[in-house]
């Protein structure tokens, strides 16, 4: 009898680089053997592997199609802190590339507002990248950012280029910004709903989301006020995911899996999620 | 097996006690042979007389804390450690002991136990992690062989294991077992104690008396409801869930008509 | 104070035991003034623990007394319930509870004599060591352990603490396939019982002579070699029902110790456990048993203390015939698939006393219930805290002995002796650790 | 309708029995207790118990097994495990346990198939059998009673014979051996086969109609009977190993001592477990148990409508009698819902 693989066989990733960005903050970039996974969509994840500790959902932050793929990763439990261990050469699981990333061909054509949290910035990453490679196909781009501290900030040197571009309007928030930046930063105190507030929005934008569970509350009500349709707004969620093929049924949510279905929603097809943005308590336990 | 050049270069463990059974001794000696290969044993007073107080990789310990000169002991074991593992339900949650100790003075246990003239100092048993940072607790009594093996494998490569402490009824399951809190009435505490032992007692149509201490959010409230609808008395109740060290806070939640006693 | 030699022996810590002790001893102007054996495991007030819980949680709670001798602790408990309400097992559930006991006796023996105790004899500080230059002991110790678990597991669901034994039976009976298999396993083990019983019987003991020890031991019921009864003997003649344990054991606390001591009739120290009960019951013994006790320093009657080990290797011997017989007697009788019984129309007010020889003597658990099955008050007697005086006797003896030795020899005599008795502080609460010895 | 149908005599069972133990390892349900059945293997037909409605687990066990590795890897390479898949014949299969495989089979096929399961499934024989309705069933209600596909061969108890019948090519090759046992089946075994459907039909006693679930469920989210149950609910997890379409599963590494190699294995899971919905920094979607209770009610009642366009109820009940704290009634629950709803759009509508 015929008999099939597992879709659960990750691909051998050699760790090529490690370059620390922020503190436990470090971007990992692989190479695999196929160039399956480099050639996956912006907001589109992997679930990466480290032998012997477990698996994650690691969104994949490099837009451009390369012979490797970037991993921004935090280091916040036990597969990520074994991640942390690791040197370049030694090598991971990586399987993917999962899930349905940002709509770009349906953005094309038209006003793009990113809005990143903290470590959301990472699909967000790719999604720029996507963008200003394809920069005629899109209207106004305006990308914003916060952090709890400006010494968080990911991606500060290409952030620096993007900000003398000139064609892509970067708002850079942070709640706490005591060690100031030097321009080109013009690192403001606040909140991403701060810059929304700022930025020239109007429902005439399609806005691309990513951030910790408790922004997205916000940023939607935000977003409204600014007339932004439900149609038009697109959130990446996260969950927990241990399979990411729809099959173990952690990131179930309103009838679907996330990491299928997802991890980019359009609101509007979120109609009844009760606990779509976050549970009904804030999470505490 | 390894010559004395190579256990050099091995990473060093130590297993200790506080005030418990021994019983997690016993396992680990039970899987010496798979160990040695690959650890130095650098202290285990139960079963080696050359023992060392240097600076250990991974510090097994077994036992609560029952007495001053326990906490001494912990808090030096604690300083010497890249790792402190509580192993057992004594030093993860105090057993027996600590279980007793949330329904009567630690002074009256000394006296009924001692008498008046007793110059023993005891203080109420606690869990390690009520002294020190704990790095990973595994619960049983006794601990899973198997399990305490895949654990030192992680911390080894000095991964922090994976340990979920879902309830036994998940195991109870798995193993198809008649459930016998349903079916038999009896005062089964799977549902609020940890897994790992199988699902042992309701396997062999006995109740889970609840060895492995409590389950990851136990849900002790309703566990109560539950067997007081089956007709046992709330202060069994409560000795029963109680009885392997569930501390108090964990029936926080309890109606007030449910008081702790 | 000038002009008296005085010094103090302190061995603060003894390694090799189960639990945490200390030994002291104050010399004097050549004499022992002063023996203290020390117990500083901490306190784990059992007898306080179980008031207010219901009878049949006696044997889970009360097993984690002590690991290693938790099957005792269980039969001890549920004896004494079963007397409580009157009750009488079943011929099944007897041969279950005593296979059960033989597991641990091998378990427990085969752990104490190897692991603790041989490796004074072979110079083995450190396991690695041991397991590496005594290949053949360290293979006899995992074999055996190995055989005590699987009965253990097989019975009781797991290899100590077990959850299958209850008061009034058991809650699953082995199958057939469950304990065939064990057949072949005990064939075998019987030659590595002799090589313990060979080695340990052509050993140089490092003490020559110990204190003259008055023994006692629980009378088995039936006419074997076994670990239950209701009445106790002692060497100086004496016997008595162990229900009356209270009138003749004399439970004191000592300043110094965690663990009470015991002492038998009025102040005399008493010594339990294998040389005891092969001191009244050897002629009981299987004939393989029998002859290695013959040829034994043990048969003459009077033998040192360190002999104890040998005694263990004997029973160890002796369990293993005596399995095989239980697994086929179980075999014979059917496999009957009762389950616990319900004791729910017996359970009544009243006192019991349950006594088991465990693998370092006699325990005793005693309990009084009210009327619901409550427990209102207990006691339990470990072999270790009826050993302790006894102990600080021969630790004298030895001193006056050794007194002229290097301090370092007479403190690994002492620890030598000490492990013999393999005292069980967990049990007694628990026990020791050697660091130094000081003289002052 | 009755083409391939045949007349198998119940005094022929055995050797039917005999001729399936042939092709494989035959499961069956089984008697464990006074009041449970589980599906094991039998060797012979008589450890069979025909009158078992549900057994405690669902046969997804055979083709998900609660525990398997799924791969092995060392310092140098990752190896798929491919596990021994041996023919099996599961004999006794109810109709909410057909539909139920159904549903697995949905999940797992859907995306990337997942093999193990797959491969099971295919080196299987089902042989279903007809039952009758207890108070907890309400496949009917579900729509799962009269299964039309998802068996090789089926068993309908229509007195002194069963109704045979066969579905599939596997279901030819696994009758032919037994052909002389057989006759076709006539005009009476027809009229005898529709009365027992027709008296099972009339044997669902709950009158339960699933109508409009997803806006009752969304209408009666704050409803307080959820915090009534929530209450009692010890989030013990028994629920979702017996339901016949719960898939969840961990995805867990074993590590072995040498450092360089071990295994990923996947085990059961369940929805209930507060870990279950739990991410980075110790956020959790359903910390309490009255957020796991309702995400697993609804999932069970409308959670597949979107993706696949079907409920994942099949209404065998298992929940119901499996649940210590007798909160899994699904019938009583929504009908309670219902009830409340309706007065509500009445009042609204007024
Ligand atoms: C689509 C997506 C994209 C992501 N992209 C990125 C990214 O680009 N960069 C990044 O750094 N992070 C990203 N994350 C978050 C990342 O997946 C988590 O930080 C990661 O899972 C942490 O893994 P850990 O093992 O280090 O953490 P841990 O906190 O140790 O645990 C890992 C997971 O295991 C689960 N878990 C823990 N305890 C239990 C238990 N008791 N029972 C059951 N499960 C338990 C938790 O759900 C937790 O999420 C992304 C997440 C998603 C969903
Ligand atoms: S027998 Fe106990 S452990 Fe098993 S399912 Fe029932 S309540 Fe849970
Ligand atoms: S009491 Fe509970 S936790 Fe302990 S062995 Fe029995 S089933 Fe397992
Ligand atoms: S939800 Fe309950 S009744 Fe429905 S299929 Fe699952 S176990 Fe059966």
């Amino acid at each position: 009898m015929m008999q099939i693989s597992t879709p659960f066989m990750p691909e051998k990733g050699v760790i090529r680089s490690i370059v620390p960005m922020a503190q436990d903050n470090y971007l990992f970039e692989f190479k695999t053997d196929t160039d399956r996974l480099a050639a996956c969509k912006p907001g589109q994840f992997v679930e990466l592997w480290v032998p012997g500790v477990g698996e994650c959902p690691i969104s994949v932050c490099s837009g451009r199609v390369t012979e490797s793929i970037q991993l921004l990763v935090r280091r916040v439990g036990r597969v990520t802190n074994a991640l942390f261990q690791m040197s370049e050469g030694d090598w991971a699981g990586l399987r993917g590339p999962y899930g349905h990333g940002f709509p770009v061909e349906r953005y094309k054509g038209q006003n793009l507002c990113m809005v990143a949290g903290g470590l959301g910035i990472a699909p967000i990453r790719s999604l720029w990248q996507y963008v200003l490679d394809h920069r005629q196909d899109f209207g106004k781009v305006i990308l914003i950012y916060g952090m709890r501290h400006s010494d968080e900030m990911l991606f500060r040197e290409e952030l620096k280029l993007l900000l003398q571009r000139g064609d892509i309007h970067v708002f850079l928030a942070a709640d706490d910004a005591t060690v100031c930046e030097l321009p080109p930063f013009a690192m403001q105190v606040g909140r991403v709903t701060d810059m929304i507030r700022q930025a020239a929005i109007d429902h005439d934008f399609q806005v691309a989301i990513c951030g910790p569970p408790v922004m997205y509350k916000y940023v939607i009500e935000e977003l409204k006020a600014k007339h932004v349709t439900d149609q038009n707004i697109w959130l990446s969620l996260e969950r927990q995911m241990k399979c990411g093929i729809g099959k173990c049924g952690h990131c179930f949510i309103g009838g679907r899996f996330t990491c299928q279905a997802g991890p980019v929603f359009q609101l509007a097809d979120l109609k009844f999620v009760p606990e779509l943005i976050e549970c009904d308590n804030g999470g505490a336990q | 097996m390894t010559t004395t050049t190579e256990q050099k270069t091995l990473p060093c463990i130590a297993v200790e006690s506080l005030t418990g059974c021994a019983g997690e001794l016993l396992v680990i000696l039970d899987n010496l042979e798979q160990l040695l290969p690959f650890v130095r044993i650098v202290s285990f007073p139960f079963a080696q007389s050359k023992n060392e107080c240097g600076p250990v990789d991974i510090t097994f310990v077994e036992g609560s804390v029952s007495q001053p000169h326990d906490i001494e002991k912990l808090k030096r074991i604690r300083s010497n450690s890249r790792w402190l593992i509580a192993i057992g339900n004594c030093a993860v949650w105090g057993c027996v002991q600590a279980g007793a100790c949330s329904r009567c003075h630690v002074e009256d246990m000394l006296h009924a136990v001692y008498g008046d003239e007793s110059p023993i100092k005891a203080l109420p048993a606690r869990p390690l992690s009520d002294f020190v940072h704990v790095d990973a607790m595994l619960s049983g009594c006794p601990i899973n062989a198997t399990q305490f093996l895949s654990v030192t494998a992680s911390l080894l490569k000095d991964h922090l294991p994976y340990i979920t402490h879902k309830p036994v009824c998940l195991e109870c399951k798995l193993r198809e077992n008649p459930c016998v809190l349903i079916e038999k009435n009896l005062p089964c505490l799977g549902p609020v104690t940890a897994a790992g032992c199988g699902a042992l007692c309701p396997s062999l149509g006995a109740a889970c008396y609840g060895c492995w201490g409590p389950c990851q959010s136990p849900q002790m409230a309703a566990m109560a409801t539950i067997l007081q609808e089956k007709g046992y008395q709330l202060d069994e109740v409560l000795s029963r869930l109680q009885t392997f060290g569930a501390p108090d806070t964990l029936f926080a939640r309890m109606k007030p008509d449910a008081e702790v006693a | 104070m000038s002009g008296i030699e005085r010094r103090t022996i302190e061995i603060p810590e003894i390694c090799r035991v189960e639990g945490h002790s200390a030994v002291t001893v104050d010399i004097s102007d050549g004499r022992v003034a002063n023996v203290q054996l020390e117990v500083f495991e901490g306190t784990r007030f059992f007898e306080r623990i179980v008031l207010g819980h219901q009878y049949e949680e006696m044997p889970h709670i009360t097993s984690r007394v002590c690991a290693i001798c938790s099957t005792g602790h269980v039969l001890a408990a549920v004896r004494a319930i079963e007397n409580i309400f009157e009750f009488k097992p079943s011929v099944h559930t007897n041969l279950c509870r005593q296979l059960m006991h033989l597991g641990m006796i091998i378990e427990s023996h085969a752990t104490h004599i190897c692991a603790l105790a041989l490796p004074d004899f072979l110079k083995t500080p450190d396991l690695l060591d041991f397991a590496t230059k005594h290949q053949k002991e360290f293979e006899v110790w995992t074999k055996l352990r190995n055989l005590g678990a699987s009965i253990q597991t097989i019975i009781g669901g797991r290899p100590f603490h077990p959850v299958n034994l209850h008061v009034g039976g058991l809650s699953r009976y082995p199958l057939e396939q469950d304990l065939m298999p064990l057949l072949r396993i005990l064939d075998e083990s019987r030659t590595y019982a002799l090589h313990l019983c060979d080695l340990l019987s052509g050993l140089t003991l490092p003490i020559e002579r110990t204190a003259e020890a008055c023994f006692l031991a629980v009378v088995p019921d039936g006419p074997g070699y076994g670990y239950f009864g209701e009445v106790v003997r002692a060497s100086d003649g004496w016997e008595a029902p162990v229900a009356n344990y209270k009138e003749y054991l004399n439970e004191r606390v000592v300043a110094y110790s965690h663990a009470k001591i015991s002492t038998h009739l009025g102040g005399k120290p008493f010594m339990v456990g294998a040389m005891a009960r092969l001191f009244f019951f050897a002629d009981r013994l299987g004939k393989t048993a029998r002859s290695v006790f013959d040829k034994s320093p043990l048969a003459s009657g009077k033998a040192c203390s360190l002999w104890n080990n040998l005694a263990q290797a004997i029973e160890i011997l002796e369990a293993i015939e005596q399995s095989i017989v239980f697994v086929e007697q179980l075999a014979a009788g059917g496999f009957e698939s009762e389950g616990a019984t319900h004791l729910d129309g017996l359970v009544k007010a009243g006192r019991g006393v349950g006594a088991v020889e465990c693998p370092r003597g006699t325990l005793y658990h005693y309990y009084e219930l009210d009327e619901k099955g409550k427990i209102v008050a207990a006691d339990m007697i470990t072999p270790s805290a009826q050993n302790t005086a006894q102990i600080e006797l021969d630790i004298c003896t030895v001193v006056e002995q050794q007194m002229a030795l290097d301090p370092a020899l007479l403190q690994s005599s002492l620890e030598t002796l000490v492990r013999a008795y393999d005292p069980c502080n967990t049990c007694a609460t628990h026990m020791v650790q050697i660091r130094s010895v000081k003289a002052k | 309708m009755m083409d391939h149908c045949f007349v198998l005599a119940k005094d022929s069972f055995a050797e039917f029995f005999e001729s399936l133990s042939k092709l494989g390892r035959v499961y069956a349900p089984v008697k464990v207790s006074d009041q449970s059945y589980s599906f094991r293997q039998v060797e012979s037909h008589e450890q069979i118990a025909f009158e078992a409605l549900r057994t405690i687990l669902p046969p997804k066990k055979y083709f998900y097994p609660t525990q398997e590795t799924i791969l092995r890897y060392n310092d140098v390479q990752i190896e798929e495990h491919k596990p021994e898949i041996d023919f099996q014949i599961l004999f006794g299969v109810h109709p909410c346990d057909l539909a139920g495989l159904g549903i697995m089979d949905t999940i797992f096929t859907a995306g990337p198939a997942d093999s193990h399961y797959l491969n099971r499934r295919q080196s299987s024989l089902i042989v279903g059998l007809s039952c009758m309705p207890d108070k907890h069933c309400f496949c009917q209600s579900m729509g799962t009673d009269c299964p039309e596909s998802g068996y090789d061969l089926f068993l309908t108890d229509i007195g002194d014979d069963y109704l045979l019948e066969v579905r599939t090519a596997a279901g030819v090759k696994a009758v032919d051996p037994i052909m002389p046992l057989l006759r076709a089946a006539g005009q009476d075994d027809e009229s005898r086969y529709k009365a027992f459907w027709s008296n099972r039909a009339q044997a669902f006693t709950n009158g339960f109609k699933p109508d409009n679930l997803r806006s009752v469920m969304a209408m009666e989210w704050d409803n307080k009977i959820w915090d009534e149950m929530a209450d009692r609910c010890l989030s013990c997890g028994n629920c979702t190993p017996v339901c016949p379409t719960c898939y969840c599963f961990d995805l867990v590494d074993i590590a072995s001592l040498n450092g360089t190699s071990g295994e990923r294995r996947r085990e059961w899971d369940s929805c209930q477990f507060v870990g279950f919905a739990q991410v980075a920094a110790d956020y959790n979607f359903r910390p309490g148990p009255v957020d796991r209770l309702k995400f697993w009610y609804r999932h069970k009642l409308h959670g597949f409508d979107d993706p696949f366009g079907f409920q994942t109820c099949v209404g065998c009940g298992r929940c119901t009698v499996s649940c210590p704290a007798g909160i899994d009634d699904i019938v009583s629950v929504v009908q309670a819902l219902q009830a409340t709803n309706q007065a509500k759009t009445k009042h609204d509508a007024n």
